[in-house]
């Protein structure tokens, strides 16, 4: 993926988490406090300025872009958990005018551990790193199939992870705070990561 | 033109865009307080009108906006020197914590007031990173003072509510005083450790944003152990009297510092915004009578809605085990919006 | 057991029997502010601690309750010097009125500050009569500002809202200046005939007795013209933007007076219960335009719940022309439960 | 008719407020602040309180009492109005031990001029003044038949008062500040006050 592949995939994002806002704010509603649509659609709107017109010959130079505007305009948990999946997948791809399947790896799983680290989420916690660790290993073990291929096939585990959180009882961020009554819903969070992860894999396949 | 852009039923609010609601807010705090505080707008912060204070500790607080007074109307002298608020019910970003915490870094440093939500958390735990490589002393006073949340390691923990607003009185009077910034943390921390909270709701809040109330309740029913985001609480409950809903919020209080007969405390009712101030103190006079029963000594209070969650109908009771600093700390003067004293 | 006390539905109030609401508030009260207040129970009425004052102009009023925290919450030194709670929206009655005159007369006189309603006109009537048989020099201060209201001889004219808590302020610094009782009394004419209100009302509210909403009103519906009564508005209409709802208020209040280019103004913004702070600044900001515009100074302000209509949600914009008399009265020091500074 | 039977009146209005109390609010919900049964209610309860073992021989006396007791717990406009009425009454009565039909009519007109002294409404505002005035009027004109039938017509006239303030638009009291819209709503004042006429007319009838 180069640079253009990389802007078309937010592009995407965007708009996908713009028509779904609605959608991630009642699940937000369910088990929290009702703000995470408006919470990424502010973020993905912002991001989505700030990429018209940006360079697109170093993708690491654009994922960066992309996670201090998100750090600086969602808030809540989701900003700098979003913000550094973006921020560490740039130090990845710093100065990378293209990423191979590799790169995408490596960058993804940078996202994934610095979301841990910042977040203290283990998985099965009931957060959106039971989207993103999932869609990881699916991506790492689809060998032998196209890259968009590939990409479906982690958007798709990512999909599965976020309804597997459905019986969970949370343990980690504002949905910990209902206990038992925490299960028997999807976390927001997951959510919109499995968003995310379709935009990719359609930006892929374009 | 109806209040409800893209959200397909109007809200009983006095509202513009949504999206422009702190904005406007600020604004507005701006024009009725020009001798108090300033505001800063992008990134959106307010300063006290004298900041920074050269050779004073700065106290900082911050979080989603929704529970106001709490803290734009806590900033001013002898109180908070900065607020950061977030969207509503949304922590504020890093960069704007961190740009509130170097415009009032009076050299001696900034102890940051956090709530224990896993988004204050991580915001200001980003901001404090980068205001230390600026060469700016962060401390951080975490507040967790919920009783209605078990308390674990494993978990996000307790949720930071009513002590907030004790901790960002008496380290906001600590500061004016000259104590250090060890000093201020480290009292913050105590009073921290030493309040606890507890809160129902009668109704629900709406999200401006989300349109329609954050969760239903039957027309009988209440929430216990409610959370000031609109969040549901702990347990569902049939509406009680005032006088045994009361008893509901102290006893799990006062059993888990615990709270031992013969010392001194201070006696919180707060208003969640939609409760009327007559039935706060008809839930004050049995929390008082609770607390004199458990043959504690209530020597200070504070009755009214100052740490709240919208609209919602509801009261939350906080008690402090108070020592004579913090007494004498919170009688210190102090001149805000919302609360003012001695000046 | 359900606080519907012989009424079918609960409601979604802290209460026990609705007939002990005011008692238990006053004695919550009592206790919250032991260092302020004195509660007399049997007739009921507040009194400031250290009444009667030798030789001071006393300062009294009184009203239904429901509208807290006026007038308890302005009992206090430059302020009330008594107030005297009705039951939730009924005027108090004469014996009430009486005792308490008696219990705060220094010698210099009582003014009654009373809002234009029936009700409260002749309990007030009676009561000063009864006074002045026993040798206490009343004067009464009438308060009729709310510009909803048609003016005229053949009704009861205009209701008293916002601008009662603007005449009690004054006339309260003005007695703890040492006036006398006939320059009190024509300072708080002067200011009432100064000050103009109206308001709105985005949701009904229910009184504990009545046991359901005064009025209904449909999801996309607002009251204008409303009173602090949970009486109906002057009409109905759809709900609009914070914007327009600001501009639909300050051009009746604007007009009236009417208030000319030039003239400094204090104005106040008032929450009538259930309205968040957030939302109440978010109109400041566009009524602070609207006078800006008209070419008035805005020398002073206030925005909060001051006299509130129990948990009804909505707003009233308060407009008082100022002097320097006023204004000089306005900033002098105030230490009341729910309006304190200078102290 | 006398102290017995003026404390079985005052017994019998006691009664039939308190059944009515929620009448009486839902009436004052309409087009006043939703507390006049409440009023009523509370001072009626007071006044059946007070009556209790209060001697019978003087009928004044018994009136000023009930005067003096509603005026020290109704409150708000019907409180002085209410008062007004018993204690104009009771200067009228004063020591007699029984009232004859020339001195009840005297007391009720004393009452209505107390009360329109006080409340400065004229006939047609909407207020108690057009359930009494009728009733009075009536009672003075029913010659040649009983006591009881004298006041069963009075308290006739007085439900058909009420009934006529429906359409008014209300000039005095809190129904004056809703203008136009204070017509199709009958007066609450109007109301409670045919229910103290109706209880007279039964306890003369007894
Ligand atoms: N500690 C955490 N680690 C990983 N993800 C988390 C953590 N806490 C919360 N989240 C994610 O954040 C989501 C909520 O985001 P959002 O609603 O925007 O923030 P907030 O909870 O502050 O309102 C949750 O659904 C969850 O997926
Ligand atoms: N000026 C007046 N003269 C006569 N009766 C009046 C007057 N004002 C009000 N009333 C009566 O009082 C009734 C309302 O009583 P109530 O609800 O108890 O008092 P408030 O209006 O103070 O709440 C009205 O329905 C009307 O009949
Ligand atoms: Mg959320
Ligand atoms: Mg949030
Ligand atoms: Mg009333
Ligand atoms: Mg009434």
């Amino acid at each position: 993926m180069n640079g253009d592949a990389v802007a078309r995939w937010i592009e995407r994002a965007a708009g996908l988490i713009g028509d779904n806002e609605k959608y991630l704010t009642e699940l937000d509603a369910a088990i929290g406090d009702s703000d995470h649509g408006a919470n990424m659609a502010r973020g993905f709107a912002a991001v989505r300025g700030k990429l018209a017109g940006h360079p697109r010959d170093d993708v690491g130079a654009i994922l960066k872009t992309v996670g201090m505007t998100l750090l600086s305009t969602i808030g809540g948990a989701s900003g700098p958990l979003y913000g550094t999946l973006f921020l560490e997948a740039a130090k990845v791809s710093a100065g990378k005018a293209e990423l191979d399947r590799g790169a995408i790896l490596q960058s993804l799983s940078a996202g994934l551990a610095g979301i841990q680290k910042r977040g203290k989420a283990e998985p099965l916690d009931k957060t959106m790193v039971d989207a993103l660790g999932p869609a990881i290993r699916a991506f790492e073990g689809a060998e032998g199939v196209s890259l968009a291929e590939a990409l479906g096939r982690a958007a798709e585990a990512a999909r599965q992870g976020a309804e597997a959180t459905i019986p969970i009882v949370a343990r980690k961020g504002r949905a910990s705070y209902l206990g038992e009554r925490s299960a028997g819903h999807q976390d927001p969070g997951a959510t919109s990561m499995w968003l995310l992860l379709r935009s990719l894999a359609e930006a892929a396949a374009e | 033109m109806l209040p409800s852009f893209g959200i397909l039923r109007p809200m009983k609010k006095l509202l513009n865009a949504p999206s422009d609601l702190v904005k406007e807010a600020l604004a507005g705090m701006a024009l009725a307080h020009p001798d108090l505080l300033r505001v800063h707008v992008d990134p959106a912060f307010l300063v006290r009108a004298d900041a920074p204070v050269r050779g004073k500790v700065a106290v900082l607080s911050g979080g989603g906006s929704g529970h106001e007074p709490l803290h734009g109307g806590f900033v001013g002298r002898g109180m908070l020197d900065a607020a950061c608020p977030g969207a509503v019910f949304t922590s504020p970003t890093p960069d704007q914590i961190l740009e509130a915490t170097r415009a009032v870094d009076g050299g001696a440093g900034v102890v940051h007031v956090v709530k224990n939500y896993t988004g204050d958390v991580m915001n200001f735990e980003m901001a404090g990173e980068l205001a230390r490589d600026m060469g700016i002393s962060t401390e951080t006073v975490l507040v967790n003072d919920d009783v209605a949340v078990q308390n674990s390691l494993y978990t996000a923990g307790r949720r930071g509510v009513g002590t907030t607003v004790l901790v960002e009185k008496i380290c906001g009077a600590a500061a004016e005083a000259g104590r250090a910034l060890a000093d201020v943390a480290a009292l913050g921390r105590r009073v921290n450790e030493h309040g606890r909270s507890m809160g129902i709701a009668l109704t629900p809040c709406t999200v401006p944003h989300a349109g329609k109330p954050s969760f239903e309740l039957g027309p009988d029913e209440m929430e216990v152990g409610i959370g000031i985001h609109g969040e549901p609480g702990r347990r569902r409950a049939k509406i009680e009297s005032a006088d045994r809903i009361t008893e509901m919020l102290m006893e799990p209080v006062l059993d888990d510092l615990p709270f031992r007969a013969g010392k001194d405390v201070l006696l919180f009712v707060n208003g969640l915004g939609g409760t009327p101030l007559l039935e706060l103190y008809v839930v004050f006079r049995k929390a008082h009578e609770i607390a004199a029963a458990r043959g504690l000594r209530v020597v200070r209070s504070l009755v009214g809605p100052y740490i709240t969650s919208l609209e919602m109908a509801g009261v939350s009771i906080t008690l402090l085990e108070v020592d004579e600093e913090m007494v004498r700390y919170w009688d210190a003067p102090v001149h805000t919006a919302a609360l003012r004293w001695g000046v």
